[in-house]
């Protein structure tokens, strides 16, 4: 078990899945002999060929319709799209068919496909580089989204993703690509998909979070402990279906939660968290849920992108209010 | 030349006049009769079919629904070409290309009768449900003909849309890909001149609909829609360019679209009657009908027995669909995920079973 | 004042629109001779001309993106797609561009277009053709997205959408094109397009819908009122932004919330409004937050589409349940 | 013939082969030299420019960068036959077009800082600002010139795209829509070769990019895209059919992207360094220089003076750039409206002045 960054763990579920079966191809702008943006698929076109691993002409639109099709006659495509600030032309292809296609032919032509797309801030990247947009994703029926927020979760995820049946979009947090370095076995084995996971056991408040906001969210839970306040962190993994259970439960216990994600606030995916509870858990609820999110705003250029984002101070800012709410 | 008025392109593949005479040898599979006869029948019944399914719509016993009249010898000619193991893409108006290929009269109903089953078809089981997002259809193709390609048993995709179609992104996306990819795809337009209120020549302002391939370095054909031979044969053509792994072919077959737009459309609003009038003396089941006559090879009572028949099978499968009960409300859940989620599955539960 | 249907009224507004200033232009699938799919532009192309009114390819991406492009350059273009569930095409250049020129060019490019779009069930269309993705518009930050209740609100709202001088996405009702006349005043007034509509007072609970739903929540109260139960309807009217004093205001005098759309549930757009009370209406709740929503299923076609739909009955039955609640 | 190595295109507009000599009579602009002075010039700053920029990116001083070393005759070449009230819709690699048009360096570095003052350019105000999502810009410049069609000026909507762009649904959309209503816009395409890793012949099997406008009924032109004169004319001759209310055209300008794709990119990974050193030999700048030097139009001096003063303007303006404070965090929020909402300010008074 040696340790290794979120890019070399994607790196690894995707190279087992092209080692177990031949009918698992990736394709994407730039994911062949250049190894992806982001080096998720260094070696692979080496290592596999480059009919299995293969760069796509400059096209989302076809990138995604073509791994429809690829998917309903048997194929099983690990597509990229290079920023998720770049699957807008994509969404058509997941909304109109890649999340139907089972359900309007009662289960006839079904759709295992994998679209991965980095997404996020935090690494000053150019304009339209830093989306987070997967609240969009998750209110489309008939799709998965999945999030991973650490090296060992995103092996165990993005297997679980190739593998599932149904299409997935499988959105990585790019600021933790290299960010850090975990144990992570290559032992095929692939996580739950419909699960929320509990990072931090805790009993006065619950945060939610997705992506690189967990590790924030983990930092200010830090800060939280020191003070006395004990924070249950609850890393969503996936987005659609959200695992509604184990937030409600942690909440009745709680009474307290706190959402957390990049994506701006206004119809961000916090607010489905936030409103489950408010139809689910009302009389647990001892304080006002807060979200802590991107602003409602254009995320600004790599200057101020700082002040735009999310961090542990700001969450825990907004848990320290939910504690003195009375 | 082709057969067709108004739609004079020099480089047009025609082999039977409007009136029917064969402008040239015709191929080897036109030579006998049979053949003739069995798209000819085919095109028959997609009319009957069109005919009753508007004579439901307009009765309340159908939704929406889009005529093919005029166009039958497009996707019947296309499908007649295809092998079993091809993959039909169609967009909505290929009734007689679905037909061909095996979906029941009664599982086309179901669709346009606003019912999800009608995609179960039980015949040719990969082919793609009908598809209303114009060109959505084409990057589908691409990745179907990926597919074939991997799987090596000289499948071809085959999709097929209007002429509006060919405005769309998607479209040229996948055009491109599968010259790019070199991949066993065959995309053919139905140029039927008008998209809805649309028509052809505002568009665009490429002369041709098939030299839009160019942009692609592909070859692109232009076919008289009109003439099921000539459509066939293109098509064949294509096919085996791909199955030799040359790759995709365009082609785009002239027609027109002698009904409106579909039920919900009033074409008087914008088009002229003489227009349609004109149209309807290059329409494609006449000129076939006159060829098998001239051949002596279909007389009146083959018309007649053709025509009862065609119109027993299509009432009976009308009636079939309408003695068929909806799904019950739950089955909007059925088939959403491989595995339905828990709060998905309780809400089914709670619906019970009507 | 005459009575007039919806559609006659955003023909009215429309065409009034065209009077009143040369930069406005109209463009579409079909809005010339045809005058629209609806008819929404009848005889507009006959009364301003081909250049005013003007029928394009069949081609979204462009249709937005040229309205882009046309109003950076001091054009007012209002451009109409089809139907909602063409509109995914459009989502790049209404995302990535329409939504930032201002704020990306600090004002100097401006970005006053409208896109207009029928959405919505209710009338049994063909597949792809009664989506309601108005939460995926809402989440855009930069844009506003409007949709009217009634003949005289869409007059006054598409009016204000199209004077404003930022991109609005007015998306229309279908359902509610024909199905109800009102007088309504061809006089140039515009409605603010920031604020919700109080339709009915009421003391006991607050319902907030928009589109058509309005009409199914206003059937409700009137059943509710039966029972002695005073129902405060509110038409959302502007779904980005929010009007969220007007909501928190309703609520913290009934202290009770629904909320309807015909979106899915899950991250549509009524979890915003349920989250926003979640945070800061607390202590007025007493009851949970409940949303009549469409199933988090792709949306049946028309033969189980009425079982898909949200109606009086079933806004009835949860007013009740939360009216019953302790 | 084109001057490029391996870029022989049948059809290719070329005045000066790869060391400057006239292959043909030059169009009257390039008769004098000033003219070509004033472009040899503007392409030596925007290769000095580049150099400061990507030393800037090195030193964490800038964002990541677009560089355009190699392709510095294309951008200035359009943009030096548009008049003033055209309209420039750039892609991300026309800095040398930029400052033409009067943007400047300082914009610019503001720009690729991550700063969004740096999209508010003093100069050309009617100008798009830098388009990051690839062949966006072409259904704007749709837009634009519908918009200019209307004011009746003459003012045509140049927008730029890479090789890479001509695969994307938007820049075939944006093209067919231009040809069907006959709108005054050119589309320029700089064909480096690459898009990133991606070589030219992998994007598309048509032979040229230019052939891409026969899918519009447009005409194309493939450029030598190294010599700024051959750019210059036919982006003239394109703009003069645009104003003569003739429509568009689509322009492939062949070249080569000398530098990585972008700071954040190594080109070692995926080319050859021999690839990159053989097309050093057709490179722009020592073209037109040689052509000038030939002419006895520029001297030694003449460089010298002209790269001093090249690298005083630019390492003034990054001192500019550098000396400017980022702006206060609430200025996230001043633009995203025209009228702020309530909660957008009170949000942005919350964050005060810092
Ligand atoms: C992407 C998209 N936009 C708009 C529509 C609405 N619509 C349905 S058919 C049609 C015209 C299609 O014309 P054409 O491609 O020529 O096919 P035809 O109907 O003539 O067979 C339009 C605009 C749609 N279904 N999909
Ligand atoms: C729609 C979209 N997809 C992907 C990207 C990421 N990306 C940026 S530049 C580039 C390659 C562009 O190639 P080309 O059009 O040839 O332009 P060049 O960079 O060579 O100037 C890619 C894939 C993007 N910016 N936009
Ligand atoms: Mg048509
Ligand atoms: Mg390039």
């Amino acid at each position: 078990m040696t340790d290794l960054t979120m890019i070399d763990a994607i790196r690894m579920a995707l190279s087992r899945a092209l080692e177990d079966d031949p009918d698992f191809i990736v394709f994407g702008e730039d994911v062949g002999i250049d190894g992806g943006v982001f080096r998720a698929t260094d070696g692979l076109m080496q290592r596999f060929g480059a009919t299995r691993v293969r760069d796509t002409p400059l096209a989302e639109t076809v990138i995604a319709g073509m791994a429809v099709g690829a998917a309903a006659q048997g194929l099983r495509p690990v597509a990229e799209i290079q920023f998720m600030g770049f699957l807008y032309s994509a969404i058509d292809q997941l909304a109109n068919h890649a999340a139907r296609l089972r359900n309007r032919t009662r289960g006839r032509i079904t759709c295992p496909m994998v679209l991965r797309a980095p997404y996020g801030g935090g690494v000053k990247a150019p304009e339209h580089h830093s989306e987070s947009m997967e609240a969009m994703l998750a209110h489309i029926p008939g799709l998965r989204v999945v999030v991973p927020s650490s090296p060992a979760r995103a092996y165990g995820l993005l297997l679980a993703a190739i593998r599932d049946p149904d299409p997935v979009v499988f959105v990585e947090p790019k600021r933790l690509y290299r960010a850090l370095k975990e144990p992570v076995q290559d032992d095929g084995v692939a996580l739950p998909l419909d699960r929320a996971q509990v990072v931090r056991p805790g009993d006065d408040l619950t945060i939610v979070a997705w992506g690189a906001m967990v590790a924030d969210a983990g930092k200010a839970a830090d800060a939280l402990a020191e003070r006395g306040i004990s924070a249950e962190l609850i890393d969503l993994s996936s987005l659609k279906p959200i695992d509604r259970a184990t937030i409600r439960g942690s909440v009745q216990k709680t009474g307290r939660c706190i959402i957390v994600h990049e994506a701006p606030l206004t119809a961000g995916l916090g607010a489905e968290i936030a409103a489950d509870l408010a139809e689910h858990c009302l009389t647990s609820l001892l304080a006002p849920v807060i979200r802590v999110t991107g602003y409602d705003t254009v995320m600004p250029y790599a200057r101020l992108e700082d002040r735009y984002m999310p961090d542990a101070a700001r969450i825990q800012a907004s848990a320290q209010k939910v504690m003195e709410f009375a | 030349m082709t057969g067709n008025p108004d739609l004079c392109e020099p480089d047009c593949s025609v082999f039977l006049d409007a009136e029917g005479h064969p402008l040239r040898a015709l191929p080897d599979f036109a030579q006998g009769s049979e053949a003739l006869v069995a798209l000819y029948s085919m095109m028959v019944k997609t009319r009957t079919f069109d005919a009753k399914a508007i004579a439901l719509q307009r009765t309340g016993r159908l939704g929406t629904y889009a005529s093919s009249l005029g166009q039958e010898a497009i996707s019947v000619g296309v499908a007649s070409a295809m092998s079993e193991a091809d993959v039909f893409l169609p967009s909505f108006r290929e009734h007689g290309g679905q037909l061909w290929r095996g979906v029941t009269k009664e599982e086309l109903l179901l669709y346009w009768g606003g019912d999800e089953r009608g995609n179960d078809f039980a015949g040719p089981r990969q082919d793609f449900p009908v598809c209303v997002p114009v060109a959505s259809q084409f990057p589908h193709a691409a990745g179907v003909a990926l597919a074939l390609a991997h799987q090596g048993a000289g499948g071809v995709a085959v999709a097929m849309g209007g002429d509006g179609a060919t405005s769309k992104g998607d479209f040229y996306e996948a055009l491109n890909l599968i010259g790019a990819w070199t991949l066993p795809a065959v995309f053919v337009i139905n140029n039927n001149q008008w998209a809805i209120s649309m028509p052809r020549a505002e568009q665009t302002r490429a002369e041709t609909l098939a030299q839009k391939a160019v942009a692609a370095g592909l070859p692109g054909e232009v076919v008289d829609g009109n003439d099921v031979i000539a459509v066939r044969e293109a098509t064949m053509r294509a096919l085996d360019r791909a199955r030799a792994g040359q790759g995709g072919t365009l082609i785009e077959c002239l027609s027109y679209r002698l009904s409106d737009h579909t039920t919900a459309d009033d074409a008087s609003r914008y088009r002229e009657d003489d227009e349609v009038s004109r149209h309807w003396m290059a329409e494609p089941l006449a000129r076939l009908r006159n060829h098998l006559v001239a051949e002596h090879a279909w007389s009146k009572e083959d018309e007649e027995n053709l025509l009862r028949d065609s119109r027993a099978e299509t009432e009976a499968a009308a009636e079939r669909y309408l003695a068929m009960p909806p799904q019950p409300a739950r089955a909007m859940f059925d088939h959403l995920y491989a595995k339905v989620p828990p709060d998905i599955a309780a809400l089914a539960r709670e619906m019970g079973d009507d």
